[in-house]
């Protein structure tokens, strides 16, 4: 039993059927990527993952849990972490004030009254967030403003948000959407390290073939809210009914 | 009965007044996006508008009577206005008694040009600007208008009466074949209420029927797409809050003879006029006319004594409850979308 | 010291400076001068600064750090009024019990307040605050007339039954308004030549409680709670996908900045004992809006300064009149005096309200940082050296949408 | 030099003159200083300072700037300036034209905005920064009360301006306050017989009541008088201060079987109400086989100047007006006219009034000690002011005096002739005993001369 499993999602927009009939079966500790034509239902079945939206039917267990009908951050709080298509950062704050937040999280849950003592006092937690910007190479940047930083640099300072809540599953939604090729490597190395350091699973979506056949262990397809098909990498290069529905497309 | 069917007539005339403020304020929402806190004071120039002809039309010459003396026992100074001279009296004070009506003609051309003037010097501005910021500098700019208008006119309302054949009032019972007297309705709020359907109608039929109206409306619903069509919509935008101007100066001249105007009527109404567009819905025109109504039907039907009696204050805050219940169990008012002013 | 980096330490001292020497700096001009006119260094004026400071402070928390503007905060000002005068009627004169009771009541009135506003956001939250507002407003000028005293509004009265008063033999200030005898309106006055500077009791009380308002709201910036406000105002929806449930943040924000307006509501009672109901209309949420907004959002200092600068424009600049302004311009010849008088009697005196207009739309456009930013424009030009001397204002830089 | 000093209570002034001499600031105990002044803000130098706190901004702005008007008048004369005005006609000749106790009148001014708080910043700044010994204005009777108490605990005297409620004088009347101007109750024993005798004692009325204490106090006043005459009170409606349109609360009146309609509103809200009320065509309908008709019990000509024709044939009370044709009011007309080139409101003539009186108090006292000017002041009766003879009653500090019953002149020769006057009702038929409830559960206490 995988640690993420989607039984039988459905999501109707109106006429649409956005999801249909989804299974899912995440194994823990592989990198599984999703891929699929515009419109396959990817961002979808990721938002109902993580709160933001609420399927119609079916379930969706994490660790045994289950996940539907529970608030985006105690979804977090499961140990699911997403990185947003395009990144989702506290603009206003600093690169480091960006990162202390998710530690607060993670050491005192979803809500503390933690409002006399000085962030900067608490030294186990700013411990924590400069190492984690270090193992990103942001440490240099801590006091900048993030609402300045490039895109790489931002798409680099949410995947430290995330890292440091030590998640046991990290959503990627297109996490090299709009990179130059420079870019997408360094963001492919940065995740081959993460997933060599630590304990995690990875679930990314992505329309770069490139990343997908670099990262992962597992390939589903999805086209029209259905997946297709599921299978290793080296399968799905091969596979006839993916060419058909998305290869071929993304080749041309 | 006749009681609620009178309330809710009543109702329907206290609406049309707020409809039409709302309708300007949702217009400006809808397509610069900017909370416009100094809609009220539009509407407070526009009854000033009316003000303004009717001193110009009462233009005088002073005339001294003999017969007759003043305060101090001085000769009276008759005040001679000059239409009466150019007019000859008759037609002279024909144009007088009709100085509200023709008010509206006055107030159109000023009001577009304030509109614009505001747009283009102010306004523009803050378009990027976060709507505190929209919020505040509209609000700092209605107290400089009202304290304008204050400086010249002074604080005591100043009646501007409608034409005499609209004073008075119409007896629906009587009608009907009802008892006399049950069910009467002023002319001049009769007159009110067609008006403002008229205008509400005017303005939903050039939104939706002219190929301006309908890139206005296109804006609305995704600025920048309309804007990668080549299309100039900034200048569309000018143009609508020139028309949001004028549409809520109208509703000012109009609302003249019902209560003498004064310097502070704009910021009365402004108050009411954003709980009536929240309740209707950010950015919903059809929302804004709607819950103005509503609220105004509602209103008159608890300032009935019967409900007083029952639920006693119930006429100070029926407004304020229904607005804390719609927000409540319908998130984005009655015909809000979904994301509007909720960062 | 006192838990407080090296730059907020230099600010509270430099506040902690300020009030303790307002009646120096402001009576600076000689009692008998043409300019005294200006000066605002009198109980009333000084109690004021500090009390609207502190409301100020207290809306800053909510409004600074989680952008949530309330436009109803006027009516936690006032339900604190009215709680201390009870407290005075029913028990005692003494300020104390009264200034807590009007924290908690205040803190009670937000929480159920701001429990059911805090589940809209944007314009809808302030719509909603407002409605509660008005209500408070409405009912209390009303039909809560035999509470709340309605029009009139309730003073203390010699027939009022001050139980612990009573109790422990009347006190010693006989029926006024007392820190455990010590009345707050004594006052001491040294004239040094044509100078006089007063030192008013009731004022240090204030400002003291204001001082330590002030210390806390710098704690609470700082601390990880204010942090996660700031995480509010930035992007609550990354906030609540970190794990973060973003409502009882704001609601305790919002309940903070409550009671910062209770303590102000119980404080204005202390120093004048007296409630009205307009104290809770909504022109008296817009201006502590208005204060925040001129001193600058989101920095520490700048609410105090607004409420400030706003309180003096009420009550100094309101007071001119034409008689006065003739006697500045009499020196000037004849036409050039009446000129002078003619242009600039619009702005003063009654008409006030127009300048605090005008100034008010200079400041959101020309300077969204507010006073402070101001100021800190003015210090760069000298130093040549832009230096972000306050945490809360880089937030300020770049306004969040 | 250099002096420390101790008080109850702020004058910056006084303080200042009062230098001891020494380098080292001293501290001088209250005492002491009470044994140097006695009171607050005992005028030091050859000045007097007074206090005139009257809306400048809000809704009151105009009745506040014409009170200012009469109030620089008062000033003028009782230094001397100017014809004299009423200081010629008073009865009481202690007044010499050299300002007060020979010294100097001057004044400082305040906005009030119509707001107890407001008023009372307003006030204080004037006793603690200016050393002002009276305040005196306002326009309505929230702000009378909550500065009359201030004035009291401050120890100044108060004069009150524009404020009609009962309670100023009744259950929140204070030692150190007086009020020249009528009240609710004297408003409804003046109109009683005149409505009585216009419309007949067989009538059925509705009451529109704005929801405050003032609307409280008149509605109560006017029921009780009109029903002592046999009138029927078949509805009373509570309206909200903050109500423009109040078409909803006119339109059931004639459901109701009515055939008065009696507002008791003030200001904005009376203008409009009458106004909607005309708009709805009530004072052309027959009920009951009556005329149906329409009575505001507190008129004053501004707000009559807002309401425009609406007003013409409809009853009402004032506390003064212009057209008086006795001695006093002439002088004020003649020198307020002639100064501002229009005639005055009842609002600048009951605070000129109230100047009038102060000063002439403080000569006959010999003091500003604010006992002395309240001993002065009880009870003392006076006349040429404009209202004939009249009585400051020592019991409650209420003048006693003939009320104006008014009515909207039909045929107005100019925008102040909107009022005639139809009757003047006696002073012994508005008298009241001290002790009537409608005046229940107040206590003056004792004179307050601070310091």
């Amino acid at each position: 039993m995988g640690i993420l499993e989607v039984k039988n999602v459905n999501k109707r927009f109106g006429g649409l059927q956005a999801l249909g009939d989804v299974n899912l079966d995440i194994q823990e500790n592989t990198v599984h990527a999703i891929i699929g034509p515009n419109g396959a239902g990817k961002s979808t079945l990721l938002n109902c993952l993580i709160g933001k939206l609420e399927p119609d039917t079916g379930s969706v267990t994490f660790d045994g849990q289950p996940v539907l009908g529970r608030k985006p951050h105690e979804i977090n709080q499961m140990g699911i972490s997403r990185v947003f298509q395009t990144p989702e950062i506290f603009n206003d704050l600093t690169v480091m004030e960006n990162v202390l937040i998710p530690c607060f999280a993670k050491r005192d849950g979803a809500f503390r009254m933690h409002a006399v003592g000085s962030v900067a006092s608490e030294s186990d937690v700013m411990e924590t967030a400069e190492k984690m910007l270090s193992d990103v190479n942001m440490l240099a940047k801590k006091d900048v403003h993030s609402g300045a930083l490039s895109r790489g640099d931002k798409r680099r300072l949410e995947m430290a948000m995330c890292l440091v809540q030590e998640p046991k599953l990290l959503l990627l939604d297109e996490p090299t959407a709009g990179m130059a090729r420079a870019d997408t490597n360094n963001t492919i190395e940065l995740l081959k390290e993460i997933k060599a350091s630590r304990d995690i699973t990875m679930v990314i979506i992505e329309h770069d073939m490139h990343v997908v056949f670099s990262l992962a262990q597992r390939i589903t397809v999805l086209a029209q809210g259905t997946p297709l098909v599921e299978d290793t990498p080296e399968k799905i290069k091969g596979h006839p009914k993916v060419k058909e529905a998305y290869l071929g497309e993304a080749a041309a | 009965m006749d009681a609620i069917i009178l309330q809710i007539l009543n109702g329907l005339d206290k609406g049309s007044a707020y409809a039409l403020i709302a309708l300007g304020l949702t217009l400006i929402f809808g397509t610069l996006g900017v909370v416009n806190f100094a809609h009220g004071a539009l509407f407070m120039l526009g009854a000033f508008c009316a003000v303004t002809l009717s001193r110009l039309l009462t233009l005088s010459h002073t005339v001294i009577d003999e017969t007759k003396t003043d305060f101090l026992g001085n000769p009276l100074k008759v005040d001679m206005p000059y239409v009466n001279d150019i007019f000859g009296p008759e037609i002279g004070s024909t144009i007088i008694d009709w100085s509200v009506p023709l008010s509206i003609l006055f107030a159109i051309p000023v009001m577009i040009l304030i509109g614009v003037i505001m747009e283009r010097g102010l306004i523009k501005h803050f378009y990027k600007r976060p709507h505190a910021d929209q919020i505040l500098v509209t609000f700092g700019l209605a107290i400089v208008l009202q304290e304008i208008v204050k400086y010249y006119f002074g604080a005591n309302p100043i009646p501007t009466p409608a034409p005499d054949v609209f004073r008075g009032s119409f007896d629906f019972g009587a009608a009907v074949g009802m008892d006399p007297n049950v069910i009467i309705y002023p002319y001049w709020r009769l007159i009110y209420f067609a008006f403002a359907t008229v205008i509400i109608g005017a303005v939903f039929a050039f939104l939706r029927f002219t190929t301006f109206g309908m890139v206005v409306r296109a804006g609305m619903a995704d600025r920048e797409t309309v804007g990668l069509l080549g299309i100039n919509i900034d200048k569309r935008f000018t143009i609508m809050f020139g028309i949001a101007a004028a549409v809520a100066g109208v509703a000012g001249v109009m609302y003249t003879p019902i209560n003498s105007p004064n310097y502070h009527m704009g910021m009365d109404f402004l108050v009411l006029s954003f709980v009536v567009v929240v309740v209707g819905g950010m950015g919903s025109l059809p929302g804004a006319v709607l819950a103005g109504f509503v609220l105004g039907i509602l209103e008159s039907l608890a300032s009935m004594s019967a409900v007083i009696d029952l639920i006693p204050g119930i006429n100070q805050v029926i407004i304020y409850m229904v607005a804390i219940l719609i927000l409540l169990t319908r998130p984005r008012g009655l015909m809000g979308r979904k994301g509007v002013m909720e960062e | 010291m006192l838990g407080l980096r090296k730059s907020d330490a230099t600010l509270l001292l430099f506040v902690v400076a300020i009030t303790i020497l307002a009646p120096f700096i402001l009576n600076p001009f000689p009692t008998n001068s043409a300019m005294a006119q200006f000066n605002g260094g009198y109980p009333d004026l000084m109690q004021r600064f500090v009390i609207f400071g502190i409301f100020a402070i207290g809306f800053n928390i909510l409004f600074g750090l989680t952008g949530y503007l309330s436009f109803g905060h006027a009516a936690f000002l006032g339900v604190g009024s009215y709680a201390a005068i009870w407290m005075m009627k029913l028990l005692t004169m003494n300020v104390i019990p009264a200034i807590i009771i009007s924290v908690i009541v205040a803190g009670l009135f937000s929480l159920v307040v701001g429990y059911i506003s805090l589940r809209r956001s944007g314009i809808y939250f302030s719509i909603l605050t407002l409605a509660f507002a008005q209500m408070s407003y409405s009912l209390a000028y009303s039909v809560l007339t035999p509470i709340t005293g309605g029009e009139t509004g309730l003073q203390p009265k010699n027939t009022d039954p001050r139980i612990l008063d009573t109790l422990f033999g009347g006190g010693g200030a006989g029926g006024r308004a007392n820190f455990f005898g010590l009345d707050m309106r004594d006052s001491y006055f040294w004239s040094v030549g044509d100078w006089s500077f007063v030192f008013n009791t009731g004022y240090y009380v204030a400002a003291i409680l204001m001082i330590a308002a002030f210390y806390l709201s710098i704690r609470i910036f700082r601390s990880p709670f204010g942090l996660m406000l700031r995480a509010v105002k930035s992007n609550q929806q990354r906030m609540n996908y970190t794990g973060l449930n973003s409502r009882p943040y704001t609601l305790a924000a919002f309940v903070i900045s409550g009671m910062y307006a209770g303590l102000a509501g119980g404080l204005l009672v202390a120093m004048d004992t007296q409630v009205g109901a307009e104290r809770m209309f909504w022109t008296a949420s817009g201006e502590v809006v208005l204060m925040a907004i001129l001193g600058g959002a989101g920095t520490l200092i700048g609410p105090v300064l607004g409420a400030g600068f706003i309180k003096y424009f009420e009550n100094i600049v309101s007071k001119i009149n034409e008689s006065i302004l003739q006697g500045w311009f009499a020196a000037l010849p004849d036409g050039l005096s009446d000129f002078m008088v003619a242009v600039i009697y619009p702005f003063i005196g009654k008409g006030w309200h127009l300048t605090l207009g005008l100034l008010f739309m200079l400041v959101v456009i020309f300077l969204p940082g507010g006073l402070v930013e101001g100021g800190q424009r003015i210090a760069a030009l000298f130093r040549r050296k832009p230096k972000d001397n306050d945490g809360g204002m880089s937030a300020q830089a770049t306004p969040a949408e | 030099m250099s002096n420390f000093q101790f008080t109850r209570r702020g004058l910056i002034k006084a303080a200042a003159a009062t230098g001891a001499g020494l380098a080292m600031p001293t501290i001088i105990s209250p005492a002491f200083a009470q044994n140097q002044a006695g009171y607050t803000n005992a005028p030091a130098g050859g000045t007097v300072t007074l206090g005139f706190n009257v809306p400048q901004s809000g809704p009151y702005a105009d009745e506040g700037a014409d009170e200012l008007r009469a109030y620089e008048l008062a000033v003028e004369h009782l230094n001397g300036g100017g014809d004299g005005g009423m200081m010629n006609t008073f009865s009481s000749k202690a007044l010499k034209g050299n300002g007060i106790l020979g010294k100097k009148v001057e004044f400082v001014t305040g906005d009030t905005q119509t707001k107890s708080d407001a008023a009372r910043a307003s006030a204080k700044s004037m006793i603690e920064k200016d050393g002002a010994i009276m305040i005196t204005g306002g326009s309505s009777s929230g702000v009378a009360v909550a500065v009359q108490a201030l004035c009291q605990d401050a120890g100044v005297i108060f004069m009150a301006g524009l404020t009609h409620s009962n309670d100023t004088t009744g259950k929140d009347k204070r030692a150190n306050g007086f009020r020249h101007f009528f009240n609710s109750y004297m408003s409804g024993a003046a109109l009683a017989p005149v409505l009585e005798k216009m419309y007949g004692s067989d009538r059925k009325a509705y009451h529109l009541t704005a929801d405050y204490n003032w609307g409280y106090t008149t509605e109560e006043a006017i029921k009780s008088s009109t029903e002592a005459i046999g009138w029927e009170t078949v509805n009373t409606v509570k309206t909200p201060l903050t109500q423009t349109d109040f078409s909803s609360y006119i339109a059931p009146v004639l459901q109701s079987g009515a055939d008065v309609l009696v507002l008791n509103h003030y200001g904005g809200n009376m203008v409009n109400s009458l106004t909607n009320a005309v708009q709805f065509g009530l004072r052309e309908k027959q009920v009951n086989g009556k005329n149906f008709e329409i009575v505001v019990p507190l008129y004053s000509r501004l707000m009559a100047k807002g309401a425009g024709a609406n007003v013409k044939g409809i009853f009402g009370s004032t506390n003064w007006h212009w057209s008086l044709t006795d001695e006093g009011s002439k002088a004020f007309v003649k020198s307020f006219g002639e100064k501002y080139g229009f005639p005055p409101s009842q609002a600048a003539h009951t605070v000129y009034c109230q100047t009038l009186l102060y000063a002439d108090a403080a000569e006959r006292a010999g003091t500003f000690n604010p006992c002395g000017i309240v001993e002065a002041l009880e009870g003392y009766e006076f006349d040429g002011l404009g209202n004939g003879k009249t009585l400051y009653r020592a019991e409650d500090h209420q003048c006693f005096k003939d009320v104006l019953v008014v009515k909207g002149k039909e045929n107005p020769t100019s925008e102040f002739d909107l009022l005639e006057v139809v009757e003047v009702t006696p002073v012994d038929q508005v008298t009241y005993a001290p002790d009537h409830p409608q005046f229940a559960g107040g206590n003056l206490g004792q004179c307050n001369p601070g310091a």
